[in-house]
């Protein structure tokens, strides 16, 4: 039983980063009817708004200090971050010690200026090409960004941890009557679960009670219909595709802790998140959203021991047999209205 | 396949004269010209690095290409000599291979067994190269050891742990400096019952391919040689990054150690989550719970971080050696970098200057010549301390160190500590131990090629 | 007893009736017109007797044969070809290409695997195109792209490759919808040459009463999912019923 | 010629001509030349050529006629190798074993995945196809590795049956003796040229291949699949079922992907796990829509292209790009360097990805609509504009 919560916990943390992603690229098929396999890319730079606003606190000056050796033998350069010496050790170390909730407020903006150019100066010109174009092009896209990220922090992960806070596990299992340490539970991943509940509530709330979001759904039902009716849709769209390039972002923000960011984390995420997608139904939110949860707690199920002794390999595979197995017998996935991406 | 050649520069020269003249056109067919595979005719020799430059290890590639190229300066003379000056061996004298400047060229193994051997036959047929070094896994030089063996020339692999490569997979063609899984076992065992005691639960996490299967044999072969139990052992997807769900489940099964049979982003990420479960804060059994990495490398470390403080794994060589061969090497190749080495950069270093002195003590560049002047090589100077170059399975056989991540590193490259050196004596196995491949495995004849 | 026979026919889409108790009888070499106001459930029966829809109860025999429960192609293959309100045609293919694969349909079946001959090389289906495209008087474009052409040679169009397959039915969905006054005339024209010419039964949906009166020699009214009469054209123009349900809004 | 009209003629004289000269074609410049660097007249390199050009021309079979767009295509390019190297393993080293073998067994794999997979279009099928190849590519890499030989790659052991060998029989892939790996050398000034007889193995495979794909191009059966492309209603309205057109489609496509593979391991006795990954059959779908979907010659092109930056620019390092800017003054020649140094070398993914988003930006039809820009450029006088490349989209 303790085993079996343990893995929901765990599938409900994994799926709400599917989730996350999978939201963001439904958005921008449902609205713009873009395949984009650069929102893996999107995820990943998320991520690295973590990686360079750590960085950036941690910009130091060098003293000398001729007491130690660096392992040349010279003397060692010792560096102290600036805001230790702006706010004080103390208050400068915990700013550190802080970047990467401090970086959702910087990634909102940065993200959201990415999406809008991508949309303004890429995208927007693929709205009528064929999907194996907009799949080159974006995919071509995410190849450059990955590349670029690499050359400035290199292929090496980037160690990226939570607040001290925020570290280590809260034990559940008392908190449900088992055992002490049968069922702990990290503290950052319980935060990121609430966070990416927030953000997929905040995106429903915000399609569902504003008119700019009634706008977009009617726009989602049927474009041409709403673009009659003398509404320029576009410029919504691109907010959209700013909105989603924000909400990747965000997820790949609050991942950061959870595993080292690198530059090819996109790219691992890419098609994981388009299984996703199309098993929750093309251009279905709800349906993105479920699809997320529902693949990470099987995942999670599949990598149990008494699983995988009965199905050797299971976990390897349990993703796509989901898929299938979905695919078969709903026709367009979870939710997936007709006639999106059919043809 | 022995009539092939890839008599490049013979050619050339050939080609050469007479194109000076009129283009008279000359055909080679097979079988003609050289005696070996690229013999080099020429001033100059050249050497191919195929190393990872794209896809997670890129890193890593990028320190063995560091390493290789202070490696070729120092053949050809240039630069302080770095690790020459130690070498026992004093055949090479700085001014290149037999006379003949050594040249190099690179290519992108994608740490993929398709793409490696790609990359290392475009340097055979099209740069002529006499070698092949560098790499960083075992599925990738296994898979270019072969084709070295089928081509005709040497192979100097980077680095590779499995026990396969020297082990069932073992050709005639190829070698290794680097250590193996065995070793790391071997090494490390001893330790861990002296730290952790003898009487200890262990649930191994290993990834699911051919590497993690062997290292995971080996530590729980050794660990249970000394009274350790193995509680589980769960094989994890090489795609996976999220590791939650195989970690969550250990603290529940009675294990109070954890050993971790990943490598790289797998490693990292394994490593990283285990900590986030707060595993190392909890008591089990009565006793600390404990992660132990069985293989290190600098830059994983620097991947985890924090995470990595106090955890015990194993590593073939490290800068802060302090023998006479390390020191050389470190300075020569702070100076040019300004950063230290890693342990596959300092393998990739000392394979290149192996190479170089065995074709200067055979007197040639044939693979065979080369092959039987590595066979049996005893030398010192290169920062492992005394090391035998098996002539039964091309294994070197030397110190295994086994590492600690430190508890408060003074700078970015200091995140970990040697703990022990393991003497040669106690990692040393038999070649046809069963691990590697028994008394089947052969290194098969000596291929040069032509 | 008519080539198509429509019995008891019934179709709810969720709380919707569409269709109930629909009876009808269309025979043989004659010009049936189906009419009705919107929502009538004139496009669910076509639905349903090509096989897109399963009707919930009733029967639909062709010829003797039911056609529940096949497929659209299967169903085509027994002699009912289809001609949609938008003119469904191959776009991205030439005209004349448009022309053959009907051709090879009709001589092939739904499938053979005849992968290696030039179909240039197919003299009969050659012949058999050009000739119909010649009745299409649309000879001369014959190489064009299908989607460059004007609405009206594509209606022309499919209605040609429909012919080609030599049906026994041939269903019409509003095929002068959306046209203007002279692409309809030259429609009614076209359609009327094919009833004399061929020995052929259509079905006609049609929303145009100058198109229906031109050309159907029997009427089959439907109101609400259901049937409200059937009779000549000239008793169907005087029907009180039929004014009040349908005419009586338009006029 | 061979049931082939004068412009399909000409093209497959085109192909047999640059199939059959590459190994001089692709070595335009001398070998001590600077430039040589560029060159790509190698046996390997021209192999992958002719192998990866087979690939996408049958991937295009699928693709370009019919529309469906597959991400799983490397799993039957896995298999086809497989099957080579088990036929080494069992038999002997003569090719003639294995290939049939990786056709078939590609094809019955196709048959199955293409059977459950054409129940579904547009992207949900392309997810079916690649759920089917990643759970390949997965099991391979670990719980199948008996078979497959995992991480390491399948290969020949000395302890293998290889039941056929004979005494005197080549230790490598060959056909009846003729060895792939041998070569012949022509030495002309400063150009030297190998003559590589796996390459032409390939290559003459290459050319029937692509005899074959015109063919069925021009066939009723490639008329039917781009209708289904086309205007899938109209096709079910006229009597054709879409799904064994499809479905035979798909076969096809996946036994070229077999032969392909069957060929990677006749050239190179390892088959490894990785080419049956996502990204090796995203690979074969950016040949194809580089080079020109739907078209004849661009997959060919696509395939070329990609290999070629995978193969010579990540070998471009800064020492030869030093090598090449000496002549500048040195402040300038350091400059030069580290401006062009992230697009080579490690940084050809970017060279690629910047050239992907140039290619699909500037030129929609891909290469072969570059190709035929500059044509029309060329007889833009005589030609009075557009409507010469419509009628015969599947050029």
């Amino acid at each position: 039983m303790d085993a079996i919560i343990l893995q929901i916990l765990n599938g409900l943390d994994k799926g709400s980063a599917y989730a996350l992603i999978a939201l963001g690229l439904t958005l921008i098929f449902g609205t713009l009817g873009v395949v984009n396999f650069a929102h893996g890319a999107l995820f990943m730079i998320g991520a690295f708004c973590a990686v360079t606003l750590s960085k950036i606190l941690s910009i130091s000056f060098e003293t000398i200090d001729p007491t130690q050796q660096d392992f040349l033998g010279n003397p060692l350069v010792v560096k102290t971050p600036y805001v230790h010496a702006w706010f004080g050790p103390e208050f400068g170390a915990s700013l550190i010690d802080w970047a990467v909730p401090l970086s959702i407020l910087f990634s909102i903006p940065i993200m959201i200026g990415i999406g809008f150019i991508m949309e303004r100066g890429l995208i927007k010109h693929f709205y009528k090409r064929e999907h194996a174009d907009q799949i080159l092009v974006t995919f071509g896209l995410a190849i450059v960004l990955q590349e670029l990220v690499k050359y400035f922090f290199g292929a090496n992960p980037i160690p990226t941890g939570a607040p001290d806070a925020l570290t280590g596990a809260f034990d559940f299992g008392v908190f449900l009557g088992f055992d002490a340490n049968t069922v702990i539970y990290p503290y950052w991943r319980l935060v990121y679960f609430f966070f990416s509940a927030l953000v997929i509530g905040g995106v429903f709330a915000f399609l569902q009670f504003t008119t700019f979001g009634m706008v977009v759904r009617a726009g989602m039902a049927d474009r041409e219909t709403v673009g009659l009716l003398g509404i320029n849709i576009d410029r919504r769209f691109t907010i959209m595709f700013g909105i989603a390039a924000a909400v990747a972002g965000l997820a790949g923000v609050m991942y950061a802790p959870i595993n080292s960011p690198n530059y090819h984390m996109g790219m691992d995420f890419l098609v994981l998140s388009f299984v996703v997608v199309v098993v929750g139904g093309m251009g279905s939110l709800p349906g993105a959203v479920a699809a997320g949860f529902l693949l990470g707690v099987l995942e999670s199920f599949a990598s149990m021991n008494e699983v995988k002794s009965l199905l050797p390999g299971i976990d390897q595979i349990i993703i796509y047999l989901v898929a299938i197995i979905i695919l078969l017998t709903r026709p367009r996935g979870l939710m997936g209205r007709k006639g999106v991406m059919e043809e | 396949m022995s009539k092939t050649t890839m008599t490049r520069r013979g050619v050339l020269k050939t080609g050469a004269v007479a194109g000076a003249g009129v283009a008279l056109p000359t055909i080679f067919t097979a079988s003609s010209a050289a005696a070996y595979t690229n013999e080099p005719t020429g001033s100059t020799v050249k050497f191919g690095f195929n190393v990872p430059q794209t896809g997670p290890y890129a890193d890593e590639g990028m320190d063995e290409l560091r390493a290789q190229e202070l490696a070729v300066e120092h053949i050809n003379g240039m630069g302080d000599g770095g690790a020459l000056n130690t070498f026992s061996s004093k055949a090479l004298g700085g001014d290149g291979v037999l006379g003949k400047k050594v040249e190099f060229v690179t290519g992108d193994t994608q740490t993929k067994s398709d793409a490696a051997r790609a990359s290392a036959k475009s340097m055979i047929e099209k740069d002529g190269v006499v070698m092949i070094n560098g790499g960083s896994s075992s599925g990738v030089a296994v898979a270019v050891q072969g084709l070295c063996q089928e081509a005709g020339i040497i192979f100097m692999a980077g680095l590779t742990h499995s026990n396969d490569t020297t082990g069932k997979d073992r050709k005639a063609n190829g070698f290794r400096h680097f250590f193996n899984a065995y070793m790391s076992a071997a090494a490390l065992a001893p330790v861990l019952s002296k730290e952790y005691g003898t009487d200890r639960r262990a649930y191994h996490l290993t990834a699911d391919y051919t590497w993690g299967w062997t290292q995971q044999e080996s530590i729980a072969a050794a660990t249970e040689a000394m009274g350790w139990e193995t509680v589980n052992n769960v094989l994890t997807p090489l795609a996976a990054t999220d590791f939650s769900s195989y970690i969550a489940p250990v603290l529940n099964s009675g294990a109070d150690v954890l050993v971790l049979n990943h490598y790289g982003g797998n490693m990292v990420n394994s490593l990283t989550n285990a900590i986030q479960f707060g595993l190392r804060d909890k008591v089990v059994n009565g006793k600390q719970f404990e992660i132990v990495v069985p293989l290190y490398s600098e830059l994983m470390a620097a991947g985890a971080g924090e995470n990595i403080k106090g955890v015990y794994g194993s590593m073939n060589w490290n800068w802060q050696l302090q023998d006479e061969g390390t020191k050389a090497f470190v300075q020569s190749f702070g100076k040019k970098y300004g950063r230290p080495p890693s342990n596959s950069a300092q393998t990739c270093y000392a394979q290149t200057l192996l190479y170089a002195d065995a074709v200067a003590r055979a007197g040639s560049f044939n693979p065979c010549a080369v092959a039987e002047a590595l066979e049996g090589f005893e030398f010192d100077g290169l920062g492992n301390g005394p090391t035998l170059y098996r002539a039964d399975d091309h294994q070197c056989f030397k110190d295994v160190l086994v590492m600690k991540g430190r508890d408060n590193p003074t700078n970015e490259y200091d995140t970990l500590e040697v703990v022990e050196k393991t003497p040669v004596d106690q990692v040393t196995y038999a070649a046809d131990h069963a691990m590697f491949g028994g008394a089947e495995a052969s290194l098969g004849t000596c291929n040069p090629g032509a | 007893m008519g080539i198509l026979e429509v019995k008891d026919v019934g179709k709810r889409f969720g709380g919707l009736q569409a269709l109930s108790d629909v009876n009808l009888s269309v025979k043989e070499n004659t010009v049936h017109a189906i009419i009705g106001p919107n929502g009538a459930g004139k496009s669910t029966l076509l639905n349903c007797l090509v096989g897109k829809l399963i009707p919930d109860t009733g029967s639909v025999m062709f010829d003797g044969q039911s056609v529940l429960g096949r497929k659209p192609y299967e169903i085509n293959q027994m002699g009912i070809s289809r001609v949609f309100q938008t003119p469904e045609i191959f776009a991205d293919l030439s005209v004349m290409e448009n022309m053959m694969i009907p051709c090879f349909a009709k001589r092939d079946g739904s499938f053979r695997m005849h992968a290696i001959e030039n179909m240039h090389n197919e003299k009969d289906i050659v012949e058999k195109a050009e000739a119909m495209l010649e009745d299409m008087n649309m000879a001369d474009k014959k190489e064009m792209h299908a989607a460059s052409m004007s609405r009206g040679d594509k209606r022309r169009l499919e209605i040609g490759m429909c012919l080609a397959q030599e049906p026994r039915l041939l269903l019409l969905d509003e095929p002068t919808a959306g046209m203007a006054r002279a692409d309809t005339n030259n429609t009614i024209d076209l359609l009327k040459q094919i009833a004399d010419e061929r020995d052929i039964t259509i079905a006609i949906i049609e929303h145009d009463m100058h198109v229906v009166f031109s050309l159907a020699n029997r009427i089959t009214v439907l109101a609400q999912g259901t049937p409200l009469v059937e009779d000549d054209p000239e008793n169907i123009r005087g029907n009180p019923k039929v004014r009040e349900a349908y005419l009586g809004e338009t006029a | 010629m061979l049931g082939m009209n004068k412009k399909d003629t000409a093209l497959m004289i085109v192909v047999a001509i640059l199939a059959l000269g590459a190994p001089i074609l692709l070595n335009p410049f001398p070998t001590e030349s600077a430039m040589a660097q560029f060159n790509a007249g190698y046996p390997d390199l021209m192999q992958r050529f002719a192998i990866f050009g087979i690939f996408a021309i049958g991937f295009n079979i699928l693709f370009g006629l019919t529309g469906y767009l597959s991400f799983g295509h490397a799993a039957f390019l896995g298999v086809g190798s497989y099957s080579v190297v088990w036929m080494y393993k069992l038999l002997d080293y003569n090719v003639i074993w294995g290939l049939p073998l990786a056709i078939a067994t590609a094809g019955i794999f196709a048959l199955l995945i293409g059977f459950i997979s054409l129940r579904r279009s547009g992207i949900y099928f392309s997810i079916l196809t690649l759920a089917f190849a990643q759970m390949s590519f997965n099991l391979a890499y670990s719980v199948l590795t008996p078979i497959t030989n995992g991480e390491t790659g399948l290969q020949v052991y000395t302890e293998d049956p290889q039941v056929l060998l004979g005494a005197n029989e080549a230790n490598a892939p060959h056909l009846f003796g003729l060895v792939m790996n041998q070569s012949s050398k022509l030495s002309m000034g400063g150009w030297e040229f190998t003559f590589n007889n796996g390459y032409y193995f390939c290559a003459v495979i290459l050319m029937l291949m692509f005899y074959l794909a015109i063919r069925i191009f021009r066939s009723p059966f490639g008329m039917m699949l781009r209708a289904i492309k086309s205007n899938n209603t109209r096709m079910a309205y006229t009597g054709l079922n879409p799904r064994p057109y499809a479905l035979a489609a798909f076969v096809i496509s996946g036994m070229y992907a077999g032969l392909a593979g069957g060929l990677m391991a006749a050239m190179d006795p390892l088959a490894g796990a990785e080419r049956m990954q996502w990204t090796a059959s995203g690979e074969v779908v950016l040949m194809t829509i580089l080079g020109g979907t739907g078209t004849l010659i661009g997959p060919v092109l696509g395939a070329g292209f990609i290999k070629y930056f995978e193969n010579i620019f990540s070998k471009i390092n800064d020492n030869i790009l030093h090598g090449w800017f000496s002549f500048l003054p040195d402040g300038l020649e350091d400059f030069v360097v580290f401006i062009i140094h992230p697009f080579i070398g490690k940084g050809w993914h970017l060279t690629l990805g910047i050239l992907f988003m140039l290619v699909v930006i500037f030129l929609p039809g891909g290469l072969v609509e570059g190709g035929q820009r500059i044509k029309k450029l060329i007889t833009s006088k005589k030609d009075d504009d557009s409507n010469t490349a419509k009628t015969e989209p599947a050029e």
